[in-house]
């Protein structure tokens, strides 16, 4: 086993591809197994990766450019680009900057509706995240119960906000409008749906022996490596720690909110999982809170100075919020003038999906690698953004 | 917070120290005391989080501002570092050794802004663009919307500023 | 005279082009020019009417999706492809190789370096094959009309049969797309893949105009 | 290792396939949109101005404003036209829409066939205008309920209060303070709609961008392009632009006067010294210019500014004509009008006082001396009532008493005053009449809504607590026996006569009502004066219902006189002579065609 | 009988087990489809795609043995069918079935695999390279316990024959081999599992991992026929398994309803595990079931 990997020097491994020992395989662009437009060189050596690297790039847009062109109300519609499956933490962290330098402080109950908007949205990512995981293993049956149930989520979205995928619904300054009429019903019987959900993939998944057999042991993640990769969120939390930035550094009203942060021992793909699945539980849970403590009555935004020429004060902010991978946050500086100066976005996935992910992959099976990106959570738009 | 800074002012000349608020600070270091305040921060001060590294160009100033970003998981608190550095032959020491995934910003940063960061690995490779041949795109000077227009077809507006028209249709001669 | 028309007789003969059937490949290093097959796409006549509009039957109602995520529309295919919306029951499903696929979703934005890959996996699937580009972003470049890095009209590179337009479009709004597609297949008016044979000099400059390190054959078979 | 549950528990898939699929039964009919679900764009094309503020504020640059109409007033006829390939359905032209025309539907598909059609042209189209199968759906997306990102409240502007007004000619409007005038500059949206309303065409969006970032000399440059009186307008201009004003349609319109009025009295002596800075090459051209009232002086300042001598001729004994003894000081104090005044002298117009053309100067002597006369003499004749009595001593005009007062004549108008008329001048006069002491009723003809006043006048004075009636027409003054006046007057009702017109006032019949006054202001009008056409040189001059014939550049069928003002435009306003002046100016200057270096 | 008739109504039954075969895989991806919570393709959807991959415009080969690898698939398959009794008793079902037939039968499963390989790996995809070699490593796995219930069988029988192994079943379904040697069926159910190629032995095709395994490159009418043979080699393995251990069929009803049975079994797996990583697959066919084919053989020949 020890002489299979080639030998390191300067920090690259050194080896002849020519030498028949070695294969090179890319998993993507074009591929179903890797999350996203990305992609991996592998180099396999039997069915074993002896190394790997994240090509990322495909998604690039240059959001920190098209921003620094931009109003900031016309930054508004783009920042929710640049994560697809989970928009609205992005849509937050923009509005919570930009608030923050203007030194707004937004009404309580658009606050209960930003967290609504954020927990609900985390609950379809994670949903999401399950089928993916699930599917990564060739077990496509969870994976499309996950998909039908995040749909469901969608629609709550569809009714709440006016759109699926790209809400739009925190703008500066506030939200764009409460709850419609029935909702809370209709927001029940989805949950109650992903309830009884959870309770399925249990039995297929996490009691499961193939399902134990292949995410057991496979990319552990140790607590020296926490800060080391700078790893966030539920890719933390499977390795025994409680860093949760709805705990730790509450923003809205999560400090008014009763849960405790999730986690599991292990640092494998199968706590990730199970981290994950606990998680959807908890936002359940958390969104039936903010469903029964909610204000229903009050204003909803404060109308910002006219947006066509908002000019923000001189300054530089960061805000951060968790998301479904861990930290998300937005770094921003005003120059003073109607358009950002500079807007970067830390996404989760940047570390996750390069630097960790191109070190946990080598020694695994190639059959595991796409089950071990999935449990990475990773996002390529937000990496290259 | 502020007890920190002023600790490590005298050591590391620090400079345009600003609070924003309890939690989060922003402090100004030259580049050759860069990697020393940061190994002190992450191994004496906990701050053991590298949250990200970006950079802001100036370009009025002539100068890019680089920006660590460092968190506290104990205290909860966020240290960010600024590095000037000229926008031309910028070079900066690199930090790939005190977290891995400083690798990849450098990486980014090389690419988008143009800075050079000795001795950090794979700097040279494409990471995010592909084919690039104008100038790194982050760049304020480079102006994102000329270049698409040029490069890229668009569909023909016919746009009317309404009071321009409405002087068209209703004055002209005035 | 639009730009297209003008743009259809290159003025001088391109470098690529070697002669009526075959291209020189000559971006690749002389010793690797002879591992690819050097044959231009030719135009595929239709069969015997009767013949043929039963294969556009088939055609139609066996449309296999290249399982490839161009850009954030791909987020919207999986509620299409899985329980919710399921469209197997249309007799579609995901291809995750080109050489099997025939219909190919650009799902909104297209980034320079997915141009080269969209290219590259387009020519593999093999003919009739089908391009539905979905949100606006393929349409007139959306949101990112000025981003340096997306191309804006994915016309001007491969052929496109049907659009759909949204941002995102809903599956069932995609669903439309498929429906007019296999519609236009019936009737035999989704030849995308004769006209990149008829106009390929036109693509090909395209493609080179933005890929700028064309590393890869001229045709990709 | 493998536990037997472990093994067994998968199963438990199975169960699924007894269950209701999840899967949308008829796939064929797509679910509709939720009901604010963010679809295809609908317009309201007679609601909408065509303001471009959705243009504006669209990111994308997905929007282009089309003509689909003609161009009027505060109606731009351009209407958006929305490129689906660049739209991303954020909305933000439905939030930020003045009017609330723009709105979405929940309709979201729509599919093109690409191959044989130039993509060009499709998922292009102007909503409202070129028909769609969604243009009737009623569910979609509204701005909702309580959510503005334009400010629709204009900031108050502070006023004397009316007890304190009553005490003296101090003006009552205080003007705005530099946080109140940002913030009032901040609400405009830059449509630049009032432009083609203001007679003078100001570049209003630019002048209040420079308020809005603070830069007054700029400001101030920018309303001397094309308004060289802007104290005085800033104070008492009709400010048409303000109802044409894309806000006014869901709120209240940009304060455009009061900003405008902001500018000159926070621009320091250095940023009006700075506005003559630029050198004037003398031309060897005279133009003479008879009355200094807006007309006359907007007229002189231009032409002076092109290097022409310019010497005006005024009957009174200081500039400013119905500006200063039309309107009384309160709302427009002379130090502002002088102000202005002085910036026009200090360009070297000669101003000649009381030089009455006809009395004291005659006409062909100007004709001869100057290469062109600009004539804007005013409207300086009031009307009598026509009535039966009203040659009476105690009947006087409102004019005659607000020039009384500008020029320090003692008036008496004794306790109780009736006014007739329902204008800004008797308005005026009412409120000049309040403020010498007397308890003062206003009659006018028709209703409240049809009186000609400026709304704002009509409610200060109510709060000055001046009387008004309505629909009264006068009938006769008769002397009483006390020496004050008794005036009878009847009850009229609406009559529409005419379809499509306003509706005239008809006496009822049989209805006589008496009001005791002491003095009886009439305010129903002036006419012009036409002592100045005395000589051969104005016989050429073409006279139709009493007002001199000219085009629109105030060009009358003698080449060398131009007139202007409220002789001979219909809205009889300051503006609009401005306007006139402006545009005679450069008419004079086309006729002239003086050779000029380079 | 002629062999001119038989050879005519070998390919009858050829043609009556392929529409079978395929029928059965449209309604197997029916059932999925239903434990999915979807309602799934119609049933005739595999002949509409292998009526559209036929009618392809274009197809490219790589070469002589990528052309071969398909034609060695469906010869094997239809090989593999052709020794294969389908209906006991019948004159017309009986195909070729000879003494010593289920040797035959075991190669030619073996012989399509094997063309395949080199077919696919003269694509030259690293995919179907990969898949290739997890193909033949899993397929050399499952084929020991399949041997060995073979073995056990031909211990029990006294005979290589299908036919007589058939003959044998008759009676009562308690002669069936599923009570008489039930150690053996469990052996070669398991090994079935991994020829279907459903989960957890889905690794040579894992979508995931390698899309799509060998036929990578293969498309148009290569993938039409291969497509084909997946309906006739189907047939033919469940046939086989109907007739080794489920008594035989003595109609073409009893035919429809044994095989759709058994096919159920590895469908009632797949739809439930995620798959085996090749290894684990491998370890997998060597322990339990091998364990379990060397328990019966002990069993039979002690």
């Amino acid at each position: 086993m020890e002489n299979l990997y080639p030998p390191i020097v300067d920090g690259k491994s050194v080896y002849d591809l020519d030498s028949q020992k070695y294969l090179k395989m890319w998993q993507g662009p074009q591929h179903p197994g890797v999350t996203g437009n990305m992609s991996l060189e592998l180099d396999i050596s039997g069915d074993q990766v002896v190394k790997c690297k994240a090509h990322v790039g495909y998604l690039h847009r240059g959001f920190e450019k098209l921003m620094e062109r931009r109003r900031y109300i016309n930054c508004f519609p783009i920042v929710c680009r640049i994560c697809v499956p989970e928009p609205d933490t992005n849509e937050y962290l923009f509005a919570a900057a930009m608030e923050d330098l203007l030194g707004l402080d937004i009404p309580e109950r658009a606050k209960w509706l930003r967290t609504l908007n954020l927990e609900l949205s985390r609950l379809a990512s994670f949903v999401m995240w399950l089928g993916g995981q699930s599917g990564a293993f060739g077990m496509g049956t969870v994976a499309q119960w996950c998909l039908a149930h995040r749909d469901y989520v969608l629609d709550l979205f569809e009714e709440w906000t006016g759109a699926r995928i790209y809400h739009m619904y925190m703008t500066p300054g506030g939200v764009r409008g409460g709850l419609p009429e029935g909702w809370d019903a209709h927001a029940e019987k989805v949950l109650d749906g992903i309830y009884k959900l959870l309770d399925e993939i249990r039995h297929v998944m996490f009691n499961n022996a193939i399902f134990k057999q292949r995410a057991k042991g496979l990319g552990v993640i140790t607590p020296d490596m926490f800060d080391r990769f700078g790893i966030v969120g539920p890719n933390v939390r499977g390795s025994g720690s409680t860093r949760d930035i709805r705990k730790d550094t509450p923003y809205l009203i999560y400090d008014q909110l009763d849960f405790e942060a999730v986690t599991e021992q292990g640092g494998d793909v199968y706590a990730r999982a199970k981290v994950r699945w606990r998680e959807v539980y908890q936002s359940i849970d958390l969104i039936r809170q903010i469903l029964k403590n909610m204000p229903r009555k009050g204003p909803l935004h404060i109308t910002l100075p006219n947006v066509l020429h908002l000019k923000v004060p001189a300054g530089e902010t960061y805000v951060r919020a968790e998301s479904t991978r861990g930290e998300y946050g937005y770094y921003m500086v005003s120059d003073g003038s109607e358009y950002p100066r500079k807007v970067t976005v830390r996404g989760p996935s940047y570390t996750h999906a390069m630097a960790l992910l191109e070190h946990l992959a080598v020694g695994v099976n190639t059959a595991d690698v796409a089950g071990l990106m999935v449990s990475l959570h990773t996002y390529p738009p937000e990496i290259e953004r | 917070m502020q007890e920190l800074l002023d600790n490590l002012k005298e050591l590391y000349a620090l400079n345009g120290i600003t609070l924003r608020n309890p939690s989060l600070a922003w402090a100004e270091v030259t580049p050759e005391r860069l990697v020393g305040l940061l190994t002190q921060l992450r191994d004496a001060h906990g701050f053991t989080h590298l949250v990200l590294m970006t950079c802001v160009d100036w370009l009025e100033d002539g100068r890019f501002q680089v920006t660590y970003l460092l968190h506290n998981y104990t205290t909860r608190q966020d240290l960010g570092l600024h590095v000037y550095v000229g926008r031309t032959a910028s070079e900066l020491p690199s930090i790939h050794t005190l977290w891995e995934q400083g690798r990849v910003y450098q990486q980014e940063l090389h690419e988008m802004f143009g800075i050079y960061f000795p001795g950090s690995p794979g700097l040279g490779e494409p990471m995010i663009l592909e084919s690039w041949d104008g100038p790194p795109p982050m760049r304020r000077d480079f102006d994102t919307r000329v270049y698409s227009e040029e490069t890229y077809s668009h569909r023909q507006r016919t746009h009317h500023e309404p009071e321009q028209h409405m002087k068209d249709r209703l004055y002209p001669e005035d | 005279m639009s730009d297209i028309e003008q743009k259809d007789k290159p003025a001088t003969q391109p470098e690529w082009v070697k002669d009526e059937r075959t291209l020189t490949n000559s971006a690749l290093p002389s010793e690797e020019q002879d591992w690819f097959c050097d044959a231009r796409p030719r135009r595929v006549e239709k069969h015997w009417q009767v013949l043929e509009n039963f294969m556009n039957w088939a055609r139609a109602h066996s449309l296999w999706i290249l399982a490839f995520g161009t850009g954030c529309g791909a987020i919207e295919m999986r509620p299409l492809v899985t329980a919710r919306y399921d469209i197997s029951r249309l007799g579609m499903q995901m291809r995750p190789t080109p050489r099997q696929a025939s219909v190919f979703v650009i799902g909104g934005y297209v980034s320079l370096k997915t141009l080269k890959r969209i290219v590259r996996s387009y020519e593999q699937m093999q003919g009739p094959k089908f391009v539905v580009a979905v949100c606006s972003c393929a349409i007139n470049g959306g949101m990112y009309w000025d981003s340096y890095n997306t191309i804006k009209r994915i016309d001007e590179y491969i052929p496109v049969d049907v659009y759909v337009t949204g941002c995102m479009p809903r599956p069932e709004a995609v669903l439309a797309g498929f429906n007019l597609l296999k519609k236009l297949i019936r009737e035999g008016k989704a030849e995308g893949q004769n006209l990149y044979a008829d106009k390929f000099d036109w693509y090909k400059a395209n493609q080179k105009q933005v890929i700028k390190d064309w590393n890869m054959p001229d045709y990709n078979w | 290792m493998m536990r037997l549950q472990d093994i067994l528990s998968p199963f438990y898939v199975w169960k699924r396939a007894f269950e209701k699929p999840f899967s949308i039964a008829v796939l064929s009919a797509p679910r509709p949109g939720s009901p604010t679900y963010r679809g295809f764009h609908q317009n309201d094309i007679d609601k909408c101005i065509g303001c471009g503020t959705c243009a504006e504020i669209c990111q994308n640059v997905s929007i282009d404003m089309v003509p689909v109409k003609e161009a009027q007033d505060g109606d731009s006829g351009l209407r958006p036209r929305i490129d689906y390939g660049r739209c991303c359905w954020c909305a933000l032209c439905v939030d930020i829409c003045p009017t609330g025309s723009l709105t979405m539907s929940n309709a979201y598909t729509w599919v093109e066939e690409g191959l044989d059609r130039d993509v060009r042209e499709t998922y292009c189209y102007t909503p409202g205008a070129d028909p769609q199968p969604w243009d009737d759906e009623a569910l979609g997306y509204r701005k909702p309920e309580g959510y503005e990102l334009l400010h629709l409240e204009r900031v108050p502007m502070p006023h004397l209060a009316p007890g304190e007004r009553l005490n003296s000619f101090v003006e009552m409007v205080k003007g705005y303070s530099h946080e109140l005038a940002v913030q009032e500059a901040d609400r405009c949206i830059q449509c630049g709609i009032c432009t083609a309303t203001c007679p003078a065409h100001m570049n209003i969006p630019a002048y209040i961008k420079a308020i809005r970032e603070d830069k007054i000399a700029e400001g101030l440059k920018i309303l001397y392009e094309t308004n060289p009186l802007p104290g005085v307008c800033g104070r008492i201009c009709t400010r048409r632009c303000e109802d044409v004003c894309a806000l006014s349609h869901r709120g209240e319109a940009i304060s455009i006067r009061w900003l405008k009025r902001y500018l000159t009295d926070c621009a320091s002596a250095e940023d009006y010294k700075a506005l003559l800075e630029s050198e004037i090459k003398p031309l060897d051209r005279k133009i003479a210019i008879i009355g200094a009232g807006p007309g006359g002086l907007s007229a002189a300042y231009y032409l002076a500014g092109m290097g022409y001598a310019v010497e005006i001729f005024e009957q009174n004994a200081a500039a400013g004509g119905m500006l200063r003894y039309g309107i009384p000081e309160y709302r427009l104090p002379y130090t502002k009008l002088d102000q202005d005044v002085a910036q026009i002298a200090a360009l070297g117009v000669k101003f000649n006082y009381n030089a009455c053309i006809g009395r004291d100067l005659s006409f062909d002597d100007l004709y001869n001396r100057f290469d062109a006369v600009f004539v804007s003499v005013g409207m300086f004749e009031p009307y009598r009532i026509g009535i039966p009595g009203d040659d009476n001593a105690k009947v006087i005009s409102g004019l005659q008493l607000l020039s009384d007062v500008t020029n320090g004549v003692p008036v008496d108008l004794g306790r109780r005053v009736v006014v007739v008329g329902g204008g800004n001048v008797a308005m005026d006069a009412a409120r000049t009449a309040k403020r010498l002491g007397c308890e003062v009723t206003v009659l006018y003809r028709r209703r409240e809504v049809d009186m000609p006043a400026d709304v704002e006048e009509i409610e200060e004075a109510r709060e000055e607590s001046v009387n008004f009636i309505f629909q009264a027409i006068p009938l006769e003054i008769k002397t009483a026996d006390d020496g004050s006046l008794s005036f009878d007057w009847g009850k009229a009702e609406m009559v529409q006569q005419k379809p499509g017109e306003r509706p005239q006032p008809i006496l009822i019949e049989g209805s006589r009502e008496n009001i005791a006054a002491d003095t009886i202001i009439a305010a129903i009008g002036q006419g012009v004066n036409y002592l100045w056409m005395d000589g051969e040189a104005s016989a050429k001059i073409e006279l139709k219902k009493f007002r001199v014939q000219a085009d629109r550049w105030g060009r009358t069928a003698d080449t060398k006189i131009f007139i202007g003002g409220d002789m001979f435009n219909p809205t009889a306003d300051a503006i609009t002579a401005i306007a006139d002046g402006h545009r005679s100016a450069r008419a004079i200057d086309k006729m002239l065609n003086p050779p000029r270096e380079n | 009988m002629s062999i001119v008739a038989k050879v005519f109504w070998a390919f009858i039954s050829l043609g009556v087990v392929t529409i079978w075969g395929l029928t059965l895989n449209g309604i197997v991806h029916k059932i999925f489809a239903r434990v999915q919570g979807r309602l799934g393709p119609p049933v005739w959807q595999p002949f509409i795609d292998i009526f559209k991959n036929n009618a392809k415009r274009t197809a490219i080969s790589h070469g002589i043995m990528y052309y071969l690898g398909p034609v060695f698939r469906i010869a094997g398959g239809i090989g593999t069918y052709m020794f294969i009794p389908v209906l006991f008793g019948s004159p017309y079902f009986s195909n070729f079935s000879a003494s010593g037939d289920v040797l035959l039968v075991m190669y030619f499963i073996f012989f399509g695999q094997l063309g395949m390989a080199l077919g696919a790996g003269e694509g030259g995809h690293p995919y179907s390279a990969i898949g290739v070699s997890r193909g033949l490593s899993q397929m050399t796995a499952f084929e020991v316990p399949f041997a060995l219930s073979v073995i056990s069988l031909a211990i029990q029988y006294h005979t290589l024959n299908i036919t007589d192994i058939v003959a044998a079943q008759q009676g009562s379904f308690l002669n069936w081999t599923l009570f008489t040697n039930p150690l053996a069926v469990i052996a070669a159910m398991i090994a079935m599992l991994g020829m279907n190629m459903y989960n957890p032995f889905s690794v040579v095709i894992a979508p995931q991992e390698i899309p799509i395994g060998p036929p990578t490159e293969y498309q148009s009418a290569f993938l039409g026929l291969l497509a084909t043979n997946r309906g006739i080699f189907n047939g033919a393995k469940l046939v086989l398994f109907m007739n080794l251990f489920f008594g035989g069929a003595t109609n073409i009803f009893e035919m429809v309803a044994k095989t759709f049975a058994i096919y159920m079994f590895s469908v009632f797996v797949g739809a439930a595990y995620p798959r085996f990583r090749t290894e684990d697959s491998i370890r997998f066919f060597l322990k339990v079931p091998t364990l379990i084919g060397i328990a019966s053989v002990l069993l039979f020949s002690l």
